[in-house]
């Protein structure tokens, strides 16, 4: 299968009303800054004075995209594309893409929890999605990522431990699920989100006839099931932006500039968890609004979800 | 250390002119220096001189699990020391990508089966098998370190004593090895075909080898092709430049000739020519005694390190020979000794130069001369030995020694 | 005969001393007596102990009236005003360029302004030397912490052109009127009193080649001189490693 | 530079068969620029055309390095053949180019800032430069003083220096179109310039001290700077 | 191996599943006679056919210039970012330098792979810049460094034929200046039969010789890259057991190969020109 055929060329099953009219030229941008007419003027502008050429912008109620406030990025999901691995899948959120790639393998489970298997996800930065990661160890933002995404997966309890458990004390799968990051612009966590969703749908596991006598393990090819997955997960991105403006769906450049986030992640219709790591407050009735919008998005990615398994 | 382009200009028309800088032709290699055992503790190891390129190469051997995926084999790891004292561009972590280089390259030239056959290290299938480790360090760069380095890591494995398996004891899934205890039952590995690296260098219009620093600076781009027998094992293209497509080809056949002549080379001086050949008092012949080189086959190749006379002599009458055994071995009984019992007088020679023991086994001629093993202060002249540029040397002396001032007077 | 490949075992090295007479003068190591006398004053490369004269340098001794010094056979380059010098540019910089006087143990020697003229002088300094580059000095001044300043005033001096570089021990360039030689075998050398010796073609007279900072990089040397060139260089490495 | 340009291709390239691809003329450019790619032979080298910016020269052809269109300038009677990208081109600062830059540390020998544009171009990562006292003035450098000339967060128009060191590139001011061209006040609000050495907030009307830019007019951009600074 | 404290780590010990299947009883000039049958490869393909290749640019918006090629499964994507200071160097260099990191995503072989870099991987990255370096006119960027990112997300086969082509294409995406534009061929050899742009089943299958009708002989495998309108070859690595003739032979077909490959990438440089070109006057 042709992965970016199909991310490019079908038209995403999920994309908010947006008209290229609404698109808002660079030059627009209002500068007052009389010895600043030159070219690309609103580009430089734009380079020197971030924060305030995202003032200027959402002054005039338009985000520098175009999108309006509450506005999300067209989604795009692909799955099951990469046939080296167990299930897999590639979330695009506007240009932010996400592979995930799930290898299971086998091993021993651990004393105290024997009919348990392993969850072990890893959301990899590499220098190559964006230029503020350098080559080496994973970042901190990387670090901080990966716990996030592993309390997500281990508190909402869609793929349960225990299912993966093949013979008690014995063997039990592992379940390596990697994320990398292909291109960084912005609500990681939301892209992270769908694509393990969609990769755990196309989870296949080849059944295993285990002899604990002889502590022999015979793998059948041809026999693979998926795994029962217990809910799905959709998880929503919102910044604040000079402490009063919420914008969903935030870009790489609205993330560095503003002055908060939220991640809200939803089960189904109950809320999964509300991630919010300092910055601005954000008020009661702020943070009740954003759940609801959330809400609302959620039937559109799970359709989205299912629409990809079916073409599959 | 960068050079001018003066220099580089120097060093450019000196290719083209056939007269490199050092006096060599394009095709010569500066002398190099072989000392084989050197390194006590481990399993075998070599040190090759090759002008100011100094390389200690040292083998380990451990028992170790084959990878699940290839249970047959054993394994071969390299591994590069680049110290900071070689040069000082390896401070830090500069000789980082040099190691890395240099072992990659050595891994896949000896990767193929046809050239080092790593099943021969397997000790039982799937359990146990010989890990040999090469540690290789760079003493000194002097330029040409894949050369260098090659032979020194072929001479280090032709010494590689592996233990010999006495018995191998199997309890379910543990298994338990027992090395012979004797300190000499040991077999060699096999390294005949093991690959020759030789870096092809370009300047200017034309390929040169063995190139010296000043040299390597100059150099558009450079090939390194790995050399079994006529085979190539490996081939890399180094250095920032590309090349033609001719080029490329001129520096393959380039590189395929040098090898086998380095190979021949080294071949040569790893083992050891000795006269082999034995007789009686009821034989007739006496070639062997009076004159061993007329003894048809007579001359062996041996890889081992003495070439022996064991002369038996009868006490009466006095003199008469018994018997004279000319051969060799690694570790000879006696190195020079006369052992007298109540009838016989048995004479045990040994020596370590070709085709020594070829004496009549009385005297003591054949000795061992490596007195001279100690003192480290000979240097190579890049190039002398070649007629041209020695000739005129003693001309020069006396128009130039005012020059200096020796303290050693 | 030069196809032949030489690979030879370590113990069949001979050695090949060149050395004349084997006259040895008596060197001192550190630590070793020199004398108990205590008529002597104490100098360079010596310490005295319980009386005694010893060395604190391996060397020779030498001795001046009642000066006992012993002078080291190896030792780091210690300019003096008026050394003739070659070096490489190591960097250039805005004011000055550095001339790393490269010893065996590759230190570095900040050597001081070459010259300096004007602001626009400044600018076009990488265009006359850049790094890498050989030049012939002489040492002006030697500052307090060894480091040396330099000058190429003269016409002799200055930047260098084809040739072959040879590196030497410091303590065997001797001192002299001139260091600047044309050998009547038809090539020239520059003997650098830290170490640095540089042979080339014969230089003309009349052109004052080397002087200034130009580079001859069309001019292909003949053989002839090549062959001269390649000897007195493996005469240069022979002599200094005796 | 030109010297070492190709020293790292093989030289024993045969020549092949002239095939030039575009023999370019002054006509066919007005209407659609053709398109080029790197590598690609654009025209023989001689004395009417030459290589300019965006190509090499070889052998005696002009070959494109980008993926982009050919523009041919003519300057003082000869045709330069030049190369632009589409996109967003990948530039380093380099001698004599103007650049946008941000003051971000001021001390009394110099002040240290970020090149954000070179000429028009915008770059993604910022360069660092360092612009010293002596540099700031065309006339009467000892009076100039960093303190009354920059501030940091002041966006400057600058002329690079030759470059000397490695890491860091110097910058001058010292011609009446460089200098302050964005400045806030201490308040934060935005100045304006009323003489060559003093700007005045807009809302608090306070006056500060600074290096400032020539106000150049709007038709006239980086392509006259640059000509200015050849004649002279 | 030290415990790699900045990631979530599994089990301490884990095994592929595929190591405990049914026996793979069938030799290795079955599976090799399965790949190749009367010349024919298992995907239909002739023995000097290249797969379809498939390439993308600026998939990675925050990146200066990008590529993505799809070279039957093999999917790599590369991305080049602005020149950027060399780090720990502070000596002066006329020419700029080129860092090239190549990286298996963990799952994009059959044996996953780990998240640092292996030897094999530090390979690949060393061969990648030494294809590039004399394709990029590096002494237009002195004292600096032009980062160039390879990430192959599945592996199947000349992975790094298609990370040296997919670099060429975004450095001419990113606006880098180059001598020309560079494609690069993988040939597998298995005594006489040449597998042009293997893949993974048959690259490993030529790294090791196979005995064929009762024979064993020379086997290899050959990465070339090439820079076309000059003719230079900028990077050539083999491995195996190959005589001179093989590699004369293979280098002509790689030659060959690499002819062919040209003209899509240009018609892609061409159409995405056009296309920016578009933007820009649109813009105006």
């Amino acid at each position: 299968m042709n992965l970016m055929c199909i991310l490019y060329s079908v038209v995403p099953t999920y994309q908010p009303a947006q008209k290229s009219q609404n698109k808002v030229r660079l030059s627009q941008v209002k500068v007052f800054d009389n010895n600043f007419k030159r070219r690309n003027m609103a580009e430089e502008y734009k380079s020197l004075h971030p924060i305030k050429y995202y003032r200027d912008c959402l002054a005039h109620d338009i985000r520098p995209d175009g999108r309006a406030f509450d506005k999300f990025r067209p989604v795009l999901l692909n799955i099951g594309s990469i046939d080296t691995t167990d299930g897999s899948a590639i979330a695009k959120v506007g240009k932010t893409t996400i592979v995930c790639g799930i290898k299971a393998e086998l091993c021993k489970p651990k004393a105290d929890t024997p009919n348990q298997g392993f969850v072990v996800p890893n959301l990899e930065l590499p220098p190559l999605c964006s230029p503020k990661f350098r080559p080496g160890p994973p970042s901190d933002q990387a670090q901080v990522l990966t716990q996030l995404i592993a309390d997500i997966i281990e508190n909402s309890k869609c793929v349960d431990p225990k299912d993966l458990c093949i013979y008690p004390d014995k063997l039990a799968w592992c379940l390596f699920i990697d994320f990398v990051c292909l291109n960084y612009d912005g609500s990681l966590i939301d892209a992270c989100i769908i694509a393990l969703v969609g990769a755990l749908h196309t989870l296949t596991l080849p059944s295993v006839d285990y002899d604990p006598s002889l502590d022999n393990k015979l793998v059948n090819l041809e026999d693979r099931k998926p795994i029962p997955i217990h809910s799905t997960l959709i998880s929503t991105t919102f910044v604040i932006f000079d402490d009063k403006i919420i914008l969903a769906d935030p870009t790489v450049d609205e993330e560095n500039y503003c002055t908060g986030i939220v991640t809200i992640v939803l089960k189904g219709d109950e809320l999964c968890c509300v991630h919010k790591p300092g910055g601005s407050p954000i008020t009661e009735d702020d943070l009740f609004d954003c759940i609801d919008k959330s809400k609302l998005r959620s039937p559109l990615i799970q359709n989205l979800i299912k629409t990809a398994l079916k073409q599959k | 250390m960068a050079l001018c382009e003066a220099e580089k200009t120097f060093v450019l028309h000196g290719v083209e002119e056939n007269f490199r800088i050092d006096g060599r032709e394009r095709e010569d290699y500066r002398p190099m220096e072989l000392e084989t055992d050197i390194v006590s503790h481990a399993f075998g190891s070599a040190r090759l001189r090759l002008a100011n390129t100094d390389v200690l190469v040292a083998v380990k051997i451990e028992v170790d699990t084959p990878f699940p995926e290839r249970p047959f084999e054993g394994k071969l790891e390299f591994f590069v020391d680049c110290s900071a004292n070689a040069t000082p561009d390896f401070e830090g972590r500069g000789g980082e990508g040099v190691a890395i280089e240099i072992s990659n390259t050595l891994s896949a030239a000896y990767s193929s089966p046809n050239v080092f056959d790593l099943k021969k290290l397997c000790i039982l299938k799937g359990k146990k098998c010989w890990k040999v480790y090469v540690d290789i360090l760079l003493l000194e760069c002097g330029g040409n370190l894949f050369d260098a380095v090659s032979l020194a890591v072929k001479a280090a494995l032709w010494n590689t004593q592996v233990p010999l398996v006495k018995q191998i004891d199997i309890d379910g899934n543990n298994v338990e090895i027992k090395v012979s205890e004797e300190l000499y039952d040991c077999r060699k590995l096999d390294v005949e075909k093991a690959p020759i690296l030789v870096t092809v260098c370009k300047i200017g219009e034309h390929c040169i080898v063995d190139p010296n620093v000043a040299e390597e600076q100059c150099s558009v781009g450079s090939v390194v092709v790995a050399v079994s027998e006529d085979k190539f094992s490996t081939i890399l293209q180094t250095g920032t430049g590309s090349l033609h497509m001719s080029t490329l080809v001129d520096c393959l056949q380039l590189g395929i000739k040098v090898a086998q002549r380095l190979d021949a080379a080294l071949w040569d001086t790893l083992t050891l020519e000795c006269y082999t050949c034995s007789t009686t008092e009821d034989e007739s012949d006496t070639t062997c005694l009076d004159n061993p080189s007329g003894v048809v086959g007579g001359v062996t190749d041996c890889d081992k390190k003495y070439c022996i006379i064991v002369r038996v002599d009868y006490k009466d009458p006095r003199g008469k020979l018994a018997s004279i055994l000319r051969s060799c071995v690694d570790k000879p009984t006696y190195t020079n000794d006369v052992i007298e019992d109540e009838t016989h007088r048995v004479y045990y020679r040994s020596c370590r130069t070709a085709k020594c023991n070829g004496g009549s086994g009385r005297s003591d001629s054949t000795s061992d001369d490596n007195g001279s093993l100690g003192d480290k202060s000979t240097i190579y002249c890049p190039g002398i030995g070649d007629g041209a540029v020695a000739v005129t040397v003693s001309f020069s002396i006396l128009l130039f020694a005012y020059a200096f001032v020796r303290y050693v007077r | 005969m030069s196809k032949k490949i030489h690979i030879r075992l370590a113990s069949q090295r001979v050695n090949t001393s060149v050395a004349v007479n084997q006259r040895y003068p008596k060197i001192f190591t550190p630590g070793q007596e020199i004398t108990s006398h205590n008529e002597f004053m104490r100098g360079h490369g010596t310490y005295e102990e319980d009386t005694v004269l010893k060395a604190s340098v391996a060397g020779v001794r030498e001795q001046v009236n009642n000066l006992i010094s012993v002078r080291p056979l190896k030792s780091r380059y210690n300019g003096d005003i008026g050394d003739v010098v070659v070096g490489r540019i190591t960097e250039v910089q805005q004011k000055k360029m550095e001339n790393s006087v490269l010893l065996l143990s590759s230190v570095n020697l900040p050597g001081g302004e070459l010259r300096r003229r004007s602001v626009e002088d400044e600018h076009m300094m990488r265009q006359f030397l850049q790094e890498g580059d050989l030049i012939s000095a002489e040492v002006q001044s030697v500052y307090s912490d060894g480091s040396l300043s330099l000058h190429t005033r003269s016409l002799r001096y200055g930047k260098l052109s084809q040739g072959v570089l040879v590196t030497v021990f410091p303590s065997l360039i001797k001192r002299s009127k001139t260091h600047f030689h044309n050998l009547p075998v038809g090539a020239s050398i520059i003997l650098g009193n830290n170490g640095l010796i540089w042979i080339c073609p014969t230089i003309n007279k009349v052109e004052e080649g080397v002087g200034g900072f130009v580079q001859n990089l069309e001019e292909v040397i003949p053989r002839q001189e090549r062959e001269t060139i390649g000897r007195i260089t493996k005469l240069c490495i022979s002599f200094s490693t005796e | 530079m030109k010297r070492g340009l190709f020293f790292n291709i093989d030289k024993s390239v045969r020549l092949q068969q002239i095939n030039i691809i575009s023999c370019v003329t002054m006509k066919e450019l007005r209407d659609e620029p053709p398109i080029c790619l790197p590598g690609q032979r654009l025209c023989l080298s001689d004395k009417i055309y030459t290589s300019g910016q965006g190509t090499y020269e070889r052998r005696g052809y002009i070959y494109s390095q980008l993926a982009g269109y050919v523009d041919i300038v003519e300057r003082d009677g000869v045709k330069v053949v030049e190369v632009h990208t589409s996109g967003e081109q990948t530039v380093v600062p380099t001698q004599g180019d103007i650049v946008t830059a941000q003051v971000y540390i001021i001390t009394q020998q110099h002040c240290k800032c970020f090149i954000k544009c070179v000429g028009d171009a915008v770059l993604r990562r910022p360069f660092r430069a360092i612009l010293r006292r002596e540099d700031i003035r065309a006339t009467e450098k000892d009076k100039a003083d960093i303190y009354k000339s920059f501030r940091p967060g002041d966006i400057i128009l600058a002329r690079v220096l030759p470059i000397t060191e490695a890491h860091t590139y110097q910058l001058s001011t010292a011609e009446n179109e460089l200098g302050v061209v964005i400045a806030h006040s201490e308040h934060g609000h935005p100045m304006v310039p009323i003489s060559w050495t003093e700007m005045q907030c807009s809302k608090t009307y306070i006056k500060e001290c600074r290096k400032v830019a020539k106000v150049v007019p709007e038709n006239v951009d980086q392509e006259t700077l640059k000509k200015r600074k050849k004649s002279e | 191996m030290p415990v790699d404290h900045k990631r979530i780590n599994g089990p301490e010990e884990t095994v592929p599943y595929s190591l405990f299947t049914k026996l793979n009883t069938k030799s290795l000039q079955q599976q090799f006679k399965e790949q190749v049958r009367d010349e024919k490869r298992s995907d239909n393909r002739l023995l000097l056919e290249h797969r379809k290749i498939f390439i993308k640019t600026g998939l990675v918006s925050q990146a200066k210039g990008s590529a993505y090629i799809e070279q039957g499964k093999t999917k790599v994507i590369v991305s080049v970012f602005d020149p950027r200071e060399i780090p720990n160097r502070t000596d002066y260099s006329l020419k700029g330098e080129i860092y090239c990191e190549f990286k298996f995503a963990t799952f994009s072989c059959t044996k996953r792979r780990l998240h640092q870099q292996d030897t094999e991987e530090k390979q690949y990255s060393a061969l990648m810049k030494q294809a590039l370096d004399s394709t990029v006119c590096r002494h237009e960027f002195p004292n600096f460094q032009v980062d160039i990112y390879a990430f192959v997300l599945h592996n199947d086969g000349s992975a790094l034929s298609a990370a040296i082509t997919a670099a060429g294409v975004a450095l001419a995406h990113a606006g880098v200046p180059m001598y020309d534009l560079i494609v690069s061929a993988t040939l597998g050899i298995q005594q006489n039969i040449k597998l042009l742009d293997p893949s993974v089943t048959e690259q490993w299958l030529c790294e090791m010789p196979v005995p064929l009708d009762g024979k064993v002989g020379n086997q290899g495998v050959i990465v070339m890259s090439m820079l076309q309108s000059h003719e230079q070859i900028s990077q050539f690595y083999q491995v195996g057991n190959l005589s001179l003739e093989d590699i004369t032979d293979s280098i002509k077909i790689l030659e060959n190969a690499c002819k062919e490959l040209i003209p899509l990438i240009q018609k892609h440089l061409v159409k995405h020109v056009l296309k920016t070109m578009k933007n820009k006057s649109e813009d105006k």
